[in-house]
C-alpha cells in the first residue's frame, strides 16, 4: 500500500473511525517505568515518544524528539539537541526539564514519581551513566562510564519516552493512570482487565492522526481473537494464534500481514544438569526443525539459518545456518560416545501458543535418537518463575522465545550469550563453564563496532563459539508475531506491531 | 410394697423448640412399674407419652430426675454394663413400616439384640430368632424374606419377637396396634397378653385406645401436658375415674351401645402448647369444674387411696 | 426439615455471612500463596529487558518488598485480615489499582449477566418444566426432560466457544466481545448499565448492551435451564401430589386455577431454595464464559488474577464472589418467609 | 440435585434400566468403560508417534479418523484417551462417594452439635464456585493424577454431604434405628448396617450424577491444560488442541467433545434412571 | 327422610398397577337418602375413599376406570364430561379430607379457602364472600372466627382444621356431604367435638353425609344408616342398629366383637377374625371373605348378591349362610 510518510500529514485511510487492537492485558496503568503487559506498553508507544525513534521499518535509529545529536569521539558523551515548539498533551511545550525528569527517574530508584514495585526498564542503561544534564532549554547531555553504542537505539524503547515534567509533579506515581506525552494519542480512559482508550492528538508533531479514537482491547482466549477478528470487533492485533493463519488467509474480510521474522524460538539446555557437550550437540542435531516450522508455526516460521539473529536484524548471517542442522545419524552418534543412550531427559514448556506443539515434537526427535523425555507443561505465569529457578526438577531442556524489542544484535545475542546475563547464568549455567567469560568482553566489543560487515563478523564469530563449545541454546526456529488484521484498516506500521510496538499515526479505518 | 421393677424420679425430658428455646415435653414425672405388671398409659396426642415410654429406656437422655432398673440407678450408666442392662429394657413400636429395616432378613432383624446384647452365637441366636417366630405365629421360615413381604399385622409380630429375643423384664409397647386394621388389631392385643402373662414380663402399654387398655392393663396412667394426672387399678378407673380430665378422656370414648347416645362431657378447646403452658393446674383452661385456685397454685400428684393417685384440688370432695 | 423462627434463621444466616467469608479468603490467601510463581518474578522481569542475573535478583528483592511479599506468610496474612477489617482490600500488584474499585468496576457486570442469565433460565426451565410435569408420561415430557438433561450437561466453555463461532463468526449477528461498543463513549455512574441509561439518559445504550449481554447470558442460562427444568417438573410433580390439590379440584376449581392458584405457588419454595444455591455455579460459569467472551467481569477479574497471580486481586474477585453467593442466599430465606407463612412467626 | 425429590420417599429399587430407553446410557457407560479398559487391544497404532503424515482426513487407509497435525492417529488417540478421562472421573467420584457419605452420614446420626459444625462447613464449601477451587488446587499442587482426584474428589464432597446428612437423619429418626440401639448394636455399626443400606439407593443415583460433574470438570481440567500431560492422550487435552483446527479439521474437536458430552449425559441418565427405579 | 339424593348403581373403580388391575370397588349400589348420616365402614384398603371420591370423579384419571352409574339431580355422574362435574363438585357435592393439614393449602389463610370455595361457584364479591367465611367458621365451632380466618392451617389446631374443612365442605349448601374419615387423626376429645358439629349440621342444614371411618364407636354414635365394606363390595347395609346390634354377615359380627369396649364385661381374650384383609390384586372369583371365614362352604365359592335375608327390612347382606350358621358364628362378645 502507498504509505504517507509526510509530515504535514495527509492521511490515506479515510478521516475518522476507531480503531481497536487486541491486546494480551491491561491493568489500566500506563507507565514506561512500570511493565505490567504488552498491551500497556503499547499504550505508552502511543501517548509518548523518545528522543530517537526507530520505526522497525528500518532499524536504524532515527531523531524524533531530538532533533539531532552528537556522540563524542571517545563515545562517552551524547548531546541532544531537542526539537523546538513539541507539544505535550497537556499543553506544555518539551523542554530539557522534561527530559532530565523523564529519563532521571527510571535511573534514581528513590525517585518519587514511581509507583510501588517499579522495574524501571531503562535502570541498567543508568548504571553506566555518569551525568545526565541540561546544557540549556534545549540541549540534553548525556555522559557514560563506558562505551555503549547501542545507547540510540535503548532510548527509542519504551523506558527512553520523555513525559510531561509538569505532568509527572502532578500525579507523582500516579502518572500511570494520567500519563502526558508528545504522541499521537492521548489518553482518555482506561480500565483494568478491559480496555484502553485513547483519542487522537491533534497537536500531534506530524499532524492529527487520521483516527479519532484508538482502543486497546483485552482479549485472552486464542479462539475468541480469531472470532473477533473475523467479526470485526477488533481491526488488528498480533497476539493472533498461529493455527488461524490458513483459514485468516482464506477469509477476504480480513488481512493477513507479512512481518518480517523478529522473533527467536529456543530452547535452552541447562550444562549443570547434562555436563556433555556431546550430549548437548546431540540434542541440538536432534530437532527437526522443519516439523517445527510447519506444525508449531503454521508456516509463519524459517528455519534459524543464522543462528541467534533473525533475518530482520543487521547482523543476521546465513553462514551460521551449520549450527542449527537436523542430522539424527550425527546425534546418535554423539550420544552414544557420551554413552547417554537412554538417559531421561526433561523438557518444560509452557503451555500457550506454539510452545506445547514444539515440546510434543522435539520430545518426538529426542525419543528417536535415543533419550528418554519427560515433558511438562506449565501455564504461561508459572513457567518465567520456573524458568529462573534453576533448582526447578524439569530445569533441563526448556523451550522460550525471544522477541527483538530493539532491532540490533545486541538486544539478543548481547543478552543471551552473556556469561553474566541471565540466559547464560540462571538459565543455562553456562558462566560455570571454562573460558566462557571471555564471550563478555567479546560482545563488549561487537557492540561497540560501528553497524557493517565488520560487525556482523564478530558477532559471527561469537555465535559461532557459543554455539560450539557449548550449545546452551538450540535455536528452534525464526518467527514472528502473526499480525491479522481487518481488510478495511490501512496504514498501521505492522513491523512494529509484529515486534509489540504501536505506531498508528498513519493508520486508518 | 415390693422394690419397683422400674422407678422414674422427677423424669424431666426437654426437646429443642422452634425459636431456639426448650419446650418441656415430660414435667417431673415421677412412676412405678412393679414387676408382672402391665401399666396402661393414656392421653391426648402429645401429651408426652412417647417420650415417657423412650425416656425410661434411655433412648432419649432425660434432662433431670433419675430411673432405677430394679433399684439400681440407671440414668447415668454407659458402655459395657449399660448394654447389659439394656438388653433387660425392650420396646414395640407403633409403626410396623418404620421399625424394621426393610433391608434386612427378618431372621437377622430378630437374632440382632441376642448377638449384640447377649453375645450369643451365630448358631444359638438363630435357634431362638426361629422359634420365636414361631412364638408369634409366623413360622420359622419367615426369618429367610424380608420385612417388605410381610402385611402390617405380621410386621408388628416381628417386631414383638425382636423385643422379645433378649429375654428382657420390662417392655415398653408404643401404641402396638394403633397402626393397624381394626381386624388385626385383635390379634396382636392376645398375642401380646399371652406372651407377658407366659413370660411374666413387666409392660408399659401405651395407647390411645381406651378399650384396649381397659382390655390389657392391670393399672392405668393418665397423662396430660407432660404430666400424670391420675394413676388408678384398672377397674377402678374405668368404674370412677377420679380426675375431671379422666373423666372427660372416658365420656369421649364412641361407645357401641344400643339405643340412645351417652352423655358426653364435651371438653372446650385443645391441648395447650407445651412451649407455653398455663399457670397454675395445666388443665385448668379446659376444666368443667375449674374454681380459683386451679389458676394460680399448681396441684400435686396425691394419693388419695391404696394405688390410686390424683393431681387435682377439688378430687377430695368430688370423690367421696 | 426443622424449622426455625424466620428471623432466627436470617440473623443466623447473616451471622454466618463473616465467618464464611473469613474462611474463604483464608483459603484463597492459602492457595494463592502456595501457586508456584511469583509476582515480584514477573514483574522484575518485566518488557523483555536486557537483564543480568545480578539484576533480576535486585528487582527481585526490591518488588518483593515494595509489594510486601517478603514479610513471612503469617505476616503477610495478619495484615491482609487487618486491612480487610478496614474493608480494605489492597492494591493491584499490577498498578496500583485499588481493588475495590476494580470490583465496583467488574461487580455490576458480573451481576447484569448473572441475573439475565438466571432470568432467561428460569423462564425457559420454569415453563418447561411446568409443562413437562403437567403432561406427565407424554412425549412432550419425554422430549423435555431429554434436551433438560443433555442441556444441564453441556460444559460452558464448549457452548461459549460454540455461540462465538455461530452468532458471531458464521452468522455474524451479535458482537463477541466486550461489554459494550467502544463508540458508544460510555462513562458510568453506577456501572450498572441499564441504571445508568436512565440516571444518564441515554436510552441507546440499552439496546447495544443487551445486543453483547445477551450471548453469554445464554450461554450461562442453557445449562442452566436444563437443571430448573428437573428442579420445577419434579417440584410440580410433587405438589400435584399433594392433598391440597385434591381439595382444590374438590372446589370445583377449572384446572387453569388449580395450577396457577395451588400447584405453582407452592412448587416455588423448593424450586428457589435450588436457585439460590444454583446461583454459585451460575458464578462458577460465569468465570469461564467471562472469559471466553472477554466479558470485563469478576470471573475475568479472577482468571487474569490467578494467572497473573495478582493476591489482592484474586482474594478481592473471590471475596466478591462468596459474599454475592452469600447474600443471594439470604435473599433466597427472606422470599422464603414471604412464600411461605408457616417460617412467619406464628 | 434435587433433593426434594429423592428425600420424600423411602427408597426401593426395582432393578435399573426398566425399558429399553432407560438401558441406552447403561450401555453407552458399558461400552466407553470396556473402551478405556480393552480399547488399546483394539487398535494397533501407536498414539503417541509422530509422523509426516499430518491431518489425513477421516477414512484414510491405515488411520480411520484420520491423523492429528502432529501426524498421529486419531483413533488411537481416541481409544487410549478414554482412559484417563474416565479413570479421573471414576477415583474422584469415589473419593467423594467415600467422603461425603461418610460425613453426612455421621453428621446425620448424630445431630446436634456435630451435625450443626460440620454442616456449617459443607455450607460453606457449597458458597464457592468450586470449579475455582479445584483450579486452584491443581495449579498449585500441579497436575498430576492424584492432584486432579483429590481436588475434583474433595470438592465434589460437599454435595453428597448434604444429600448424605438429610438422608440419614431421616433415617436416624425412624425407628428401626432405636430398636437396634436398644438392641444393643453400638453406633458404628448402626451406621454402617442399618442405615446406609437404607440410604445408599438415593445416594448411588446421586454418585452417578455426580461422575458426570467430576468427567466434566476433569474434561474442562485437561481442556485449561491442568491435566494429563501431553503427549499422552486425552480428550480434553484434545479438545483444547484441536480447537486451533475448529474451521479447517472439526473433527479433531468434535470428536473427543462429543465423546466427552456422550459420557457426561450418559451419566445424567443413568442417575436419573436410577432415581426413577427407586420407590 | 326417604327421598334419595344420590343413588350408585354397579359402580366399579379399577386402577391400573404395575401387575394388573386392582378392582378397589367392585360392583357396589348405594342409595343416599335426604338428610341422613350413611356411615361407610371397612378395614383400610376396603375401597371406602375409592367409592367416595368417584362420585364426583376426584379420582378420574389415565390410571383409573370408573363405570357403572351414579344419578345425581337426573345425571350419571360417572358419565359427566369434567366441565360439567366441575359445577356439581364443591357446590351440589362436597368432601371434607381426612388429613386437615394436608388438605388445606398451607400457603393460603383459612377463610381466604373457604371463600375461594364460595367464589367458584357464585358471583359475590371477595369482601362478601370472607363475610360469609367467616360466618361460616362461626357456625362449625370456630372461638373468634374473625382472627381465626385470618390464621393459616399451620397456625391453627387439628380440631380447627378439621372444622375448616367442614365450613368449606358447607359453603355453598350442599346436598351431599362426604366426610372421609374425618376425625381419625384426631384424639377422641377433639372427636366428640367434630362429630358434634356434623349431627347439628345434618339439623340444621338437612344435609345428607356420606360418612366414612372404620371407627364401629364412630358409626354408633352418629349413623342413621351404615355399610359394610370388604375388598370393595358391601357386605352388609342397614340401619345403624340393625348392622351394629343385629349383625348378619360373619365380618361384620367379627369386626364388632373384636372391639373391646370401654364398660361391660372385660374378656378373657379378645374375639379376633383370624388373617388379614385382601388388599391385592388377586380377588377370589366368590365370596372375599371366605378365605377368613370359619363357617365358609362350598357355596361361599359363588360371589352372593347383596339382598335382603334375615334382617328387617332394609337390612341388606351378601352371605349365603343360613340363620343358625349365623347364630353359630355370633361370637359370644357380640351384643345383641
Ligand atoms: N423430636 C422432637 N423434637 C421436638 N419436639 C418433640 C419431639 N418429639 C416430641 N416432641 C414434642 O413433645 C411433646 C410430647 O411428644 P410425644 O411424642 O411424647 O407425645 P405422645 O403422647 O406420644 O403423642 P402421640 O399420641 O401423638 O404419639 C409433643 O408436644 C411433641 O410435639
Ligand atoms: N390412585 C390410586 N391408584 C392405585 N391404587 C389406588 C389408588 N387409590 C386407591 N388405590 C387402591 O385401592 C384400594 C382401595 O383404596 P381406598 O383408598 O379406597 O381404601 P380405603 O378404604 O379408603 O382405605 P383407608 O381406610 O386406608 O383410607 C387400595 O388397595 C389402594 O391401594
Ligand atoms: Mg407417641
Ligand atoms: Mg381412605
Amino acid at each position: 500500500a502507498a504509505e504517507n510518510k509526510d509530515a504535514a500529514g495527509q492521511p490515506t485511510g479515510a478521516a475518522g473511525g476507531t480503531l481497536t487492537l487486541g491486546i494480551d492485558a491491561t491493568s489500566a496503568v500506563i507507565d514506561p517505568a512500570f511493565y505490567t503487559s504488552l498491551g500497556d506498553w503499547m499504550a505508552v508507544d502511543c501517548i509518548c515518544r523518545g528522543l530517537t525513534f526507530i520505526s522497525f521499518e528500518t532499524n536504524e535509529p532515527t531523531p524524533d524528539l531530538a532533533e539531532s545529536w552528537k556522540v563524542s569521539e571517545d563515545g562517552l558523551t551524547y548531546t541532544f539537541a531537542l526539537r523546538k515548539g513539541v507539544t505535550f498533551h497537556d499543553g506544555t511545550t518539551l523542554t530539557s526539564a522534561d527530559v532530565l525528569a523523564s529519563l532521571g527517574r527510571q535511573f534514581d530508584p528513590k525517585d518519587k514519581t514511581l509507583p510501588k514495585g517499579a522495574t524501571r526498564p531503562l535502570a541498567s542503561l543508568g548504571a553506566n551513566v555518569a551525568a545526565l544534564t541540561a546544557v540549556d532549554e534545549g540541549t540534553v547531555k548525556l555522559v557514560l562510564k563506558k562505551p555503549d553504542r547501542t545507547v540510540l537505539a535503548r532510548l527509542s524503547d519504551i523506558g527512553g519516552r520523555i513525559i510531561s515534567k509538569a505532568a509527572l509533579t502532578k500525579y507523582g506515581a500516579d502518572i500511570g493512570k494520567n500519563l502526558v506525552g508528545t504522541g499521537p494519542f492521548k489518553y482518555s480512559a482506561a480500565t483494568a482487565g478491559q480496555s484502553i482508550t485513547l483519542e487522537s492528538f491533534a497537536g500531534f508533531r506530524l499532524g492529527k492522526p487520521p483516527i479519532d479514537r484508538l482502543v486497546l482491547r483485552q482479549v485472552q482466549d486464542p479462539s475468541t481473537i480469531v472470532s473477533s477478528l473475523l467479526s470485526g470487533d477488533l481491526s488488528a492485533t498480533q497476539f493472533t494464534p498461529y493455527s488461524a493463519v490458513g483459514q485468516m488467509k482464506q477469509d477476504d474480510s480480513v488481512t493477513v500481514q507479512n512481518t518480517p521474522l523478529g522473533f527467536d524460538a529456543i530452547m535452552m539446555i541447562d550444562a549443570r544438569r547434562i555436563p556433555e557437550v556431546k550430549v548437548r550437540k546431540a540434542i541440538n542435531l536432534a530437532i527437526d526443525r522443519a516439523a517445527i516450522v510447519a506444525q508449531a508455526f503454521f508456516g509463519v516460521a524459517a528455519e534459524p539459518v543464522g543462528y541467534a539473529i533473525p533475518p530482520s536484524q543487521n547482523g543476521h548471517d546465513t553462514a551460521l545456518a551449520d549450527l542449527s542442522t537436523h542430522d539424527v545419524a550425527t546425534a546418535k552418534r554423539l550420544l552414544q560416545e557420551a554413552g547417554a543412550v537412554g538417559r531421561e531427559v526433561r523438557l518444560m514448556a509452557a503451555s500457550d501458543t506454539w510452545h506445547p506443539k514444539a515440546a510434543q515434537i522435539i520430545a518426538q526427535n529426542l525419543t528417536d535418537i535415543g533419550l528418554k523425555v519427560k515433558t511438562d507443561s506449565v501455564d504461561p505465569s508459572t513457567y518465567f518463575s520456573r524458568l529462573v529457578d534453576k533448582s526447578d526438577e524439569f530445569h533441563e531442556l526448556m523451550i522460550w522465545e525471544r522477541n527483538s524489542y530493539i532491532p540490533d544484535p545486541d538486544n539478543m545475542v548481547g543478552s543471551m550469550a552473556n556469561p553474566a546475563g541471565l540466559y547464560g547464568s540462571v538459565l543455562s549455567g553456562m558462566d560455570t563453564l571454562d573460558g566462557a567469560d571471555t564471550l563478555a568482553k567479546e560482545l563488549f566489543e561487537a557492540k561497540n563496532l560501528p553497524d557493517g560487515p565488520e560487525r556482523t563478523g564478530a558477532y559471527s564469530k561469537i555465535q559461532r563459539r557459543w554455539a560450539e563449545d557449548y550449545m546452551v541454546l538450540s535455536m528452534l526456529a525464526y518467527s514472528t508475531n502473526l499480525v491479522v488484521s481487518n481488510a478495511k484498516v490501512k496504514g498501521m506500521n505492522v513491523k512494529a506491531l509484529s515486534n509489540h510496538r504501536c505506531f498508528m499515526e498513519r493508520a486508518g479505518v | 410394697m415390693t422394690v419397683p421393677l422400674i422407678r422414674a424420679e422427677g423424669l424431666r425430658v426437654e426437646y429443642p423448640g422452634r425459636s431456639g428455646g426448650k419446650v418441656r415435653a415430660l414435667r417431673d414425672v415421677d412412676l412405678d412399674i412393679f414387676e408382672g405388671e402391665t401399666l396402661g398409659l393414656v392421653g391426648e396426642s402429645g401429651c408426652g407419652k412417647s417420650t415417657l415410654g423412650r425416656a425410661l429406656l434411655r433412648v432419649l437422655e432425660p434432662a433431670a430426675g433419675r430411673i432405677e432398673f430394679l433399684g439400681l440407678d440407671i440414668t447415668r450408666l454407659r458402655g459395657r454394663a449399660f448394654r447389659r442392662i439394656r438388653a433387660d429394657l425392650q420396646m414395640v413400636f407403633q409403626d410396623p413400616f418404620g421399625s424394621l429395616n426393610p433391608r434386612r432378613r427378618v431372621a437377622d432383624i430378630v437374632a440382632e439384640p441376642l448377638l449384640r446384647a447377649r453375645g450369643a452365637t451365630r448358631a444359638e441366636a438363630a435357634a431362638v430368632a426361629g422359634d420365636l417366630l414361631d412364638l408369634v405365629g409366623l413360622g420359622g421360615e419367615a426369618g429367610l424374606r424380608r420385612p417388605g413381604e410381610f402385611s402390617g399385622g405380621q410386621r408388628q409380630r416381628i417386631g414383638i419377637a425382636r423385643a422379645l429375643a433378649s429375654s428382657p423384664q420390662f417392655v415398653v409397647a408404643d401404641e402396638p396396634v394403633s397402626a393397624l386394621d381394626v381386624s388385626i388389631q385383635a390379634q396382636v392385643v392376645n398375642l401380646l397378653s399371652d406372651l407377658v402373662r407366659d413370660r411374666g414380663l413387666t409392660m408399659l402399654f401405651i395407647s390411645h385406645d381406651l378399650g384396649v387398655v381397659r382390655h390389657i392393663a392391670d393399672r392405668v396412667a393418665v397423662m396430660y401436658l407432660g404430666e400424670i394426672i391420675e394413676i388408678a387399678a384398672r377397674d377402678d378407673f374405668f368404674a370412677a375415674p377420679l380426675h375431671p380430665y379422666s373423666q372427660a378422656l372416658l365420656s369421649s370414648v364412641p361407645a357401641l351401645r344400643a339405643g340412645g347416645r351417652r352423655e358426653r362431657i364435651v371438653l372446650e378447646g385443645d391441648l395447650p402448647d407445651p412451649a407455653n403452658p398455663p399457670g397454675g393446674c395445666l388443665f385448668s383452661t379446659r376444666c368443667r369444674d375449674v374454681v380459683e385456685r386451679c389458676r394460680t397454685s399448681r396441684p400435686e400428684l396425691r394419693e388419695i387411696g391404696p394405688g390410686r393417685s390424683v393431681r387435682c384440688h377439688l378430687v377430695k370432695e368430688a370423690d367421696s | 426439615m426443622r424449622r426455625s423462627r424466620p428471623a432466627v434463621l436470617v440473623a443466623r444466616r447473616l451471622l454466618a455471612v463473616p465467618v464464611v467469608l473469613l474462611a474463604l479468603s483464608t483459603a484463597v490467601f492459602l492457595a494463592m500463596r502456595l501457586l508456584p510463581g511469583s509476582p515480584a518474578t514477573a514483574l522484575s522481569a518485566g518488557g523483555g529487558q536486557t537483564l543480568t542475573a545480578a539484576e533480576l535478583s535486585a528487582n527481585q528483592a526490591r518488588v518483593s518488598q515494595a509489594l510486601g511479599l517478603d514479610q513471612p506468610i503469617l505476616t503477610q496474612y495478619l495484615r491482609f485480615l487487618g486491612d480487610l477489617v478496614r474493608l480494605d482490600l489492597g492494591s493491584s500488584f499490577y498498578g496500583s489499582n485499588s481493588v475495590l474499585g476494580l470490583l465496583a468496576g467488574a461487580l455490576p457486570a458480573t451481576i447484569e449477566l448473572t441475573l439475565l442469565a438466571m432470568a432467561i433460565a428460569v423462564l425457559l426451565g420454569v415453563v418447561s418444566g411446568v409443562v413437562a410435569a403437567l403432561r406427565k408420561g407424554t412425549w412432550i415430557d419425554a422430549s423435555a426432560r431429554t434436551v433438560a438433561t443433555v442441556s444441564f450437561s453441556l460444559p460452558w466453555f464448549a457452548l461459549g466457544v460454540l455461540g462465538v463461532v455461530v452468532f458471531g463468526v458464521w452468522l455474524r449477528w451479535l458482537p463477541v466481545i466486550g461489554r459494550l461498543p467502544n463508540a458508544l463513549d460510555y462513562h458510568p455512574t453506577t456501572n450498572f448499565v441499564l441504571l445508568d441509561a436512565i440516571l444518564q439518559d441515554r436510552p441507546e445504550l440499552v439496546l447495544p448492551w443487551l445486543r453483547y449481554l445477551i450471548l453469554p447470558a445464554t450461554t450461562l442460562a442453557l445449562s442452566m435451564a436444563g437443571f430448573i427444568t428437573r428442579i420445577v417438573r419434579a417440584s410440580v410433580l410433587e405438589v400435584l401430589g399433594d392433598d391440597f390439590v385434591r381439595t382444590a379440584r374438590m372446589k370445583g376449581l377449572a384446572e387453569g386455577a388449580v395450577v396457577r392458584r395451588h400447584v405453582l405457588r407452592n412448587s416455588w419454595l423448593p424450586i428457589v431454595t435450588v436457585l439460590g444455591l444454583q446461583f454459585g455455579s451460575l458464578l462458577g460459569g460465569s468465570v469461564i464464559t467471562e472469559t471466553v467472551f472477554s466479558y470485563p467481569g469478576v470471573g475475568s477479574l479472577l482468571v487474569k488474577g490467578v494467572l497473573q497471580r495478582d493476591y489482592p486481586v484474586v482474594q478481592g474477585a473471590a471475596l466478591a464472589i462468596a459474599l454475592l453467593f452469600t447474600l443471594v442466599n439470604v435473599a433466597v430465606d427472606l422470599f422464603y418467609l414471604v412464600l411461605d407463612p408457616r417460617l412467619r412467626k406464628g | 440435585m434435587s433433593e426434594p425429590a429423592v428425600l420424600g420417599r423411602r427408597w426401593r429399587a426395582r432393578a435399573f434400566a426398566r425399558s429399553w430407553p432407560a438401558a441406552i446410557p447403561w450401555l453407552v457407560l458399558a461400552a466407553l468403560v470396556l473402551v478405556a479398559l480393552a480399547g488399546p487391544l483394539l487398535v494397533s497404532a501407536d498414539p503417541v508417534r509422530q509422523t509426516n503424515q499430518t491431518l489425513l482426513p477421516i477414512g484414510t487407509p491405515g488411520h480411520l479418523l484420520g491423523t492429528d497435525d502432529l501426524g498421529r492417529d486419531e483413533l488411537a488417540r481416541l481409544v487410549y484417551g478414554a482412559r484417563p478421562l474416565l479413570s479421573v472421573a471414576f477415583l474422584a467420584t469415589a473419593v467423594a462417594a467415600v467422603f461425603g457419605t461418610g460425613i453426612g452420614l455421621v453428621a446425620g446420626f448424630a445431630g446436634g452439635r456435630t451435625e450443626g459444625a460440620v454442616m456449617r462447613f459443607v455450607d460453606f464449601a457449597l458458597a464457592f464456585p468450586s470449579i475455582l477451587l479445584v483450579i486452584l488446587v491443581v495449579a498449585a499442587a500441579g497436575p498430576g493424577t492424584v492432584s486432579l482426584v483429590s481436588a475434583i474428589g474433595v470438592s465434589l464432597a460437599p454435595g453428597l454431604a448434604r444429600l448424605a446428612r438429610a438422608l440419614s437423619a431421616r433415617e436416624a429418626a425412624r425407628d428401626y434405628v432405636v430398636a437396634a440401639r436398644l438392641g444393643g448394636t453400638r453406633a458404628p455399626r448402626v451406621m454402617v448396617r442399618e442405615i446406609l443400606p437404607n440410604i445408599a439407593g438415593p445416594m448411588l443415583a446421586q454418585v452417578v450424577m455426580t461422575l458426570s460433574v467430576a468427567a466434566g470438570y476433569a474434561a474442562g481440567l485437561s481442556y485449561l491444560g491442568l491435566g494429563i500431560q501431553p503427549p499422552t492422550p486425552d480428550w480434553g487435552y484434545m479438545v483444547q488442541a484441536g480447537q486451533e483446527f475448529l474451521f479447517s479439521a472439526p473433527r479433531l474437536v468434535v470428536l473427543p467433545a462429543a465423546l466427552t458430552l456422550v459420557l457426561v449425559v450418559a451419566c445424567n441418565f443413568a442417575g436419573d434412571d436410577l432415581r426413577d427405579g427407586l420407590v | 327422610m326417604t327421598d334419595p339424593v344420590l343413588e350408585v348403581r354397579g359402580l366399579r373403580v379399577e386402577f391400573d398397577l404395575p401387575g394388573g388391575r386392582l378392582p378397589a370397588v367392585a360392583g357396589v349400589d348405594l342409595t343416599l337418602r335426604r338428610g341422613e348420616i350413611l356411615a361407610l365402614v371397612g378395614e383400610s384398603g376396603s375401597g371406602k375413599s375409592a367409592l367416595s371420591m368417584s362420585l364426583v370423579g376426584l379420582n378420574r384419571g389415565p390410571r383409573t376406570h370408573i363405570s357403572g352409574e351414579v344419578s345425581f339431580g337426573g345425571r350419571n355422574l360417572v358419565e359427566a364430561p369434567e366441565s360439567e362435574l366441575r359445577l356439581v363438585r364443591g357446590k351440589d357435592i362436597t368432601v371434607v379430607f381426612q388429613d386437615a393439614l394436608a388438605a388445606l393449602n398451607p400457603l393460603h389463610r383459612a377463610g381466604a379457602q373457604v371463600a375461594e370455595m364460595i367464589r367458584t361457584h357464585r358471583d359475590v364479591s371477595r369482601a362478601a364472600a370472607w363475610d360469609r367465611s367467616v360466618a361460616l367458621l362461626g357456625e362449625v365451632g370456630i372461638a373468634s372466627p374473625r382472627e381465626n380466618a385470618k390464621a393459616y392451617p399451620h397456625q391453627l389446631s387439628g380440631g380447627m382444621r378439621q372444622r375448616v374443612m367442614i365450613a368449606m365442605g358447607l359453603a355453598n349448601d350442599p346436598a351431599v356431604l362426604i366426610a372421609d374419615e374425618p376425625t381419625t387423626a384426631l384424639d377422641v376429645t377433639i372427636q366428640a367435638q367434630v362429630l358434634g358439629v356434623l349431627e347439628r349440621l345434618r339439623a340444621d342444614h338437612g344435609t345428607s353425609i356420606i360418612l366414612i371411618t372404620h371407627d364401629l364407636g364412630v358409626v354408633a354414635e352418629v349413623a342413621d344408616r351404615v355399610a359394610v365394606m370388604y375388598a370393595g363390595a358391601i357386605v352388609e347395609q342397614g340401619t345403624r342398629e340393625e348392622v351394629l346390634f343385629a349383625p348378619q354377615h360373619p365380618y361384620t359380627m367379627g369386626l364388632l366383637a373384636s372391639v373391646p369396649p370401654v364398660d361391660g364385661p372385660i374378656a378373657a381374650r379378645l374375639p379376633a377374625i383370624p388373617g388379614s384383609p385382601l388388599t391385592g390384586i388377586d380377588r377370589p372369583a366368590g365370596c372375599a371373605f371366605a378365605p377368613r371365614c370359619a363357617f365358609a362352604h362350598d357355596a361361599c365359592a359363588e360371589r352372593p348378591a347383596l339382598t335382603r335375608r334375615f334382617g328387617g327390612p332394609g337390612h341388606l347382606d351378601a352371605c349365603v349362610l343360613d340363620e343358625p350358621a349365623r347364630a353359630a358364628a355370633r361370637p359370644e362378645g357380640s351384643r345383641s
